[in-house]
């Protein structure tokens, strides 16, 4: 009550910079406009984590969440695409489990690309790419019987994860594999920090598949989204000194103005 | 006004369309549609490669636009999309609905094999296929059969493969994390760094702080100590640091949700599920 | 005979469930020991059950009554077309024309992503709103100043760590970040700790079910009986054997590597 | 010392076994009764649904299965115990099909014993698909959107639906939740319509949900069985041995082993650091 279910002026202002900027970037981006982004703690440790398994002439095991046909999936597809390529180079297998059957038939083609980039198609095993289950649990079971019957030497975990997080990284450690995990969903975070030797947690998943593919969009993207949370950081400022005088110097003037015709709309 | 003139016609020719009808009629109509129905795919199936992502974009963008367009251009006084809403959120869930064939197939391929090779554990994959069709029989015995006797003891035999296996199977699985939980503790919660010190340090706080226990083990500090005690410390955790630090993890969440789904909705996404050639 | 069946399947419904249910229990739990046939046997049971389960449910509750009985009982035929969308997800595993499932997989991607607007001003407006926290004294005096404080810190620092198109050379802007990192992990103690309670929650649920619902009712009449008792102490030597037997050998290959399918 | 980096070679088995017996002997002997505590946002949850006038119907969302029962369910049994002693009607609604079942059987149970009639007391509209149209049409029209109740009634005909048509006539709605839905009942149907929103999740998402607790989207929350305990000992049931009770007692002994399996584990990693750096720097068994 007193507040609309639609759309008021702020919404037009605030959802409009953080199109805005998000569009801008991205849009320059794919002018060739060249966009930094910091370096990322755990994937300049991909390589060697490729590496050790290589060494070890032991496979490697890529889950890629269990998440079905959604931006985080397609984003691990990214990071899947890297190292495949990377794994491809030297021979070494790459297994990669899958619970979303759409999914499944994108990894497979993602693989089979990658070993034909690399100008090694004969190696491609198509037993390699599988679907395990569309159940959570299930899959798990699967995933576990995998790392103990193969002994992985490199277990990465990309993507949409839950409670079978922890089931996995727990099994990983136990058959001694290097593990890095890096995903978005941050209740599952501090199991793969317990149990892994490196993750990316939260926010830097975006960054991290923007990071290897170097794909000009998503890197704008990541800039522009910067903005957009230095936006909020703004907003918030204000925000915060208007709310402040408010209590402390509530004769100043044009305090109330800005508060009947902006901050209203966030202060309920 | 002329305006209420056209609604008039729209709407009599939209009623037209969308009246109830029976019997033959009915009949013919669906399968009128149905042969409709499989020329537009047969259309689609011709449709030259250049055209196709622009036809993708175009669907893309205009099943949001609805959406966005209802939140954003809406108001108190102009709300049609919003009256359109259920009837839109139906039809996504029938058409979604029936893409659940989609892991069916998958996991029929693969058990189908094992049991026609008789590869090893093909027993497993056999009852596989039992369990499925065993409940799923069950399930429409009771719901459709007529004889009262059929329906009320497939009734009971579905209670007992729902209440007697697929609940407890869920519910064991999700259980057993608890033993996961703990020796992944044991095991892997180590002060290596100032991260995993405080990481830890803070579950354990919590760990006392949330049940009875941490109530007695500090229940001793004296009032100005209070403060100490597990329990308000733990409080004061999740209100305060934790409150701020997730709230800050939210906005990084909500932008990047914003963008990604500027990204989708304006077809922008970049990757090979996209860039492939249709 | 159907009628005899069902009559002494409802007489005998309650027990044949719990005992199913604690066989299910034990199956399950079994591979904490060691991976089995046994265990592999009921996974592949629950596989199945869920995706029957997953399919009657799926007509019972949606295709049923708003698919097929509007269009078959209410005379509205165009619900056909419903089913003409939803064919075209199965192009798919066409390799010629898997474009027509982009078709309907772009709709249900432009659908969540067009809810984003609504989404991002309803959830996050007041939380940006909540944040506008005032730094003068307050009720509880300067505590209310220092409280603010404190969440600021580490609300701006915990979002200078998601920043990425900078790096974080500048001194201030560095200890910043990694100031940022040590509370995103006081967060995340925070979930460690509440995720254990839930799990064990849950845990607790079915000892419960196991110690109350099938012990008790339906194998020993109460805890004083003799039976209970010579279980318990048989488990409690296990136990102990098991302790004694890890910590004088040193640690070996575990088990779990037996050969298992998929 | 030397045990110490033993005891970190210890079979995992071993810890498995022992959290079995740490949980069960509390479910077998257990102290009666609650335990004191109370949170404030346990408080606060108390007060909403307190003070909600007798015109007015609280509607239980309710979005868990069997899986998670333990945590739900005694959330879920505490609020219905509350609202029939206060003779606050309500409606439960689940978006789950197993959990339709499962919180049917806890209504029904404590209809029998608080001596209250379904239809006119409480209703159960039964499992409805979870979606933005239905969660809307709880606050726009309410009986229309729920249409048939769980026996298959319509909703419109029941006495316990006598005035309530829209949010106007809602008190308070409730998330009983083990997924990510909080936000969409959120989203479209507490803010639009300026309701209140208790929240009782499972413990893994209690944590996540201080942010909206703090901003008031949410108003009070249980947080998983043991939030539950402690609205029982509102509701004036400390004396009582419920199944949250026993479970806080028994959650009291198994996080207590498991700190000191944290403390173990980092007594045998800082020994056998020491260990390893008397031997010359030989790598550790970590």
């Amino acid at each position: 009550m007193g507040t609309t279910p639609y759309a008021n002026p702020a919404v037009y202002i605030v959802e409009g910079l953080l199109v805005f900027f998000i569009l801008y970037k991205i849009i320059s981006a794919r002018r060739g406009r060249e966009l930094f982004i910091r370096r990322i703690t755990g994937l300049s440790s991909l390589d060697e984590a490729v590496g050790r398994a290589t060494e070890m002439g032991k496979p490697m095991l890529f889950v890629p969440g269990i998440g079905g046909l959604t931006v985080v999936g397609l984003q691990a597809m990214a990071i899947l695409q890297h190292v495949v390529q990377r794994a491809a180079k030297f021979l070494t297998r790459v297994i990669v489990p899958n619970i979303d059957p759409i999914m499944f038939t994108i990894s497979e083609e993602i693989s089979k690309e990658a070993y034909n980039a690399e100008g090694v198609p004969e190696q491609f095993d198509p037993e390699d790419i599988r679907y395990l289950s569309s159940d959570q649990f299930a899959l798990a079971a699967g995933v576990v019987g995998i790392m103990h019957r193969e002994k992985t030497a490199t277990v990465l975990y990309f993507g949409e994860f839950f409670a079978e997080a922890l089931i996995l990284a727990e099994n990983g450690q136990m058959v001694g594999a290097i593990q890095i995990a890096g995903t978005p969903s941050i209740t599952q975070v501090p199991f793969f920090l317990a149990a892994c030797d490196y993750t990316i947690i939260g926010d830097e998943y975006y960054a991290a598949s923007a990071y290897l593919s170097r794909e000009p969009t998503l890197l704008g993207s990541l800039v522009g989204q910067d903005y957009g949370k230095l936006l909020m950081m703004g907003l918030i400022v204000i925000g915060a000194i208007a709310v402040t005088l408010v209590s402390v110097a509530p004769w100043l003037p044009g305090l109330g103005w800005l508060n009947a015709n902006f901050l209203r709309y966030f202060l309920r | 006004m002329t305006t209420s003139t056209h609604h008039g016609l729209w709407s009599i020719l939209w009623g037209a369309v969308v009246a109830e009808r029976h019997g033959t009629v009915l009949a013919l109509l669906i399968a009128g549609s149905l042969l409709v129905g499989a020329g537009i795919l047969w259309m689609l199936m011709s449709v030259p490669t250049r055209y196709r992502k622009p036809v993708v974009m175009a669907v893309t963008f205009l099943g949001g636009l609805i959406l966005a367009l209802e939140f954003l251009a809406g108001s108190e006084k102009w709300h049609p999309l919003t009256d359109f809403l259920p009837t839109y959120g139906n039809v996504q869930m029938v058409i979604g609905s029936f893409a659940l064939l989609l892991g069916i197939i998958n996991l029929f391929m693969i058990h189908g094999q094992a049991v026609s090779k008789r590869t090893k554990g093909w027993a497993n994959s056999l009852a596989f296929f039992v369990a499925f069709f065993a409940i799923m029989m069950a399930g429409f015995v009771k719901d459709y059969a007529t004889a009262k006797a059929v329906s009320g003891s497939a009734d009971s035999i579905f209670t007992v493969f729902f209440e007697g296996f697929l609940m407890p199977l869920s519910s064991t699985m999700f259980s057993m994390i608890a033993f996961y939980i703990a020796s992944a503790a044991y095991r892997a919660f180590r002060i290596r760094s100032t991260e995993s010190a405080l990481m830890m340090i803070t579950a354990s706080i919590l760990m006392l702080g949330l049940v009875p226990a941490g109530l007695y083990l500090t229940a001793w500090l004296p009032e100005p100590l209070s403060w100490l005690r597990l329990e308000n410390l733990s409080a004061w955790l999740l209100v305060g640091p934790n409150m701020a630090v997730q709230r800050a993890m939210a906005f990084g969440i909500a932008v990047g949700a914003l963008a990604v789904g500027l990204r989708i909705w304006l077809s922008l996404e970049r990757g090979s599920f996209f860039d492939r050639q249709l | 005979m159907t009628e005899t069946m069902a009559n002494w399947l409802a007489a005998h419904s309650t027990s044949i469930i719990i005992w199913c249910a604690a066989l299910c229990t034990f199956a399950i739990y079994s591979v904490l020991y060691a991976e089995n046939k046994f265990y592999r046997l009921f996974e592949h049971i629950y596989i199945g059950l869920a995706a029957g389960y997953g399919v009657y449910v799926t007509w019972s509750e949606l295709l049923g009554p708003k698919w097929w009985i509007p269009m078959v009982y209410d005379g509205q035929w165009y619900w056909v077309f419903a089913a003409v969308a939803g064919s075209m997800f199965y192009f798919m595993y066409s390799n010629k024309h898997v474009w027509i499932s982009r078709v309907i997989f772009g709709f249900f991607m432009g659908v969540a992503a067009g809810g984003m607007f609504r989404g991002f001003y309803e959830v996050y407006f007041p939380q940006i709103g909540s944040s506008m926290k005032s730094l003068a004294p307050g009720a509880n005096g300067w505590w209310d100043t220092a409280s603010a404080l404190v969440f600021y810190v580490l609300l701006f620092s915990a979002m200078t760590y998601f920043f990425f198109s900078f790096e974080h050379k500048h001194p201030a802007v560095a200890a910043t970040a990694r100031a940022g990192r040590w509370f995103l992990m006081i967060g995340f103690g925070a979930i460690f700790g509440a995720t254990v309670m839930g799990r064990l929650t849950l845990l607790i649920g079915r000892l419960n079910f196991l110690l109350n619902d099938w012990c008790l009712q339906q194998v020993v009449p109460d805890w004083k009986s003799i039976y209970f008792k010579i279980i318990a102490a048989l488990v409690v030597v296990v136990l102990i054997a098991l302790i004694v037997n890890s910590i004088a050998r040193p640690k070996q290959k575990n088990s779990t590597s037996s050969a298992s399918e998929e | 010392m030397n045990i110490l980096i033993k005891l970190q070679q210890i079979d995992r088995r071993v810890i498995y076994a022992l959290v079995v017996v740490v949980l069960a002997v509390p479910l077998i002997f257990h102290p009666a009764g609650h335990p004191t505590l109370v949170t404030p946002e346990v408080h606060r949850a108390f007060e909403v649904i307190d003070q909600i006038p007798k015109d007015k119907m609280v509607i239980l969302s309710s979005a868990w299965g069997p899986s998670t029962e333990s945590e739900n369910g005694p959330q879920t049994a505490v609020l219905m115990r509350h609202m029939f002693m206060k003779g606050i009607r309500f409606g439960i609604v689940s978006w789950d099909q197993a959990g339709s079942q499962v919180t049917y059987k806890i209504g029904t149970s404590l209809e029998k014993e608080l001596h209250k009639q379904y239809g006119v007391d409480w209703v159960h509209f039964g499992f409805k698909l979870l979606n933005e149209a239905a969660l809307r049409g709880i606050g726009t029209d309410l009986p229309t959107t729920m249409k048939n109740d769980k026996l298959g009634k319509l909703v419109s005909r029941l006495p316990v639906m006598n005035g309530i048509k829209d949010f106007h006539n809602i008190g308070a709605v409730v998330e009983i939740s083990a997924s990510g839905t909080l936000e969409g009942t959120m989203i479209y149907t507490t803010q639009p319509n300026g309701l209140s929103l208790l929240y009782c999740p499972t413990a893994v998402m209690s944590v996540e949900a201080y942010k909206y607790l703090d901003s008031g989207q949410v108003k009070g929350m249980l947080n998983s069985a043991v939030g539950a305990a402690q609205y029982e000992t509102l509701i004036g049931m400390s004396d009582v041995t419920t199944q949250a009770s026993i479970t806080t007692w028994a959650l009291s002994t198994a996080h207590i082993f498991i700190i000191v399996l944290i403390l173990l584990g980092n007594l045998g990693y800082i020994a056998s650091k020491k260990a390893a750096r008397r031997q010359g720097g030989e790598a550790s068994n970590d």
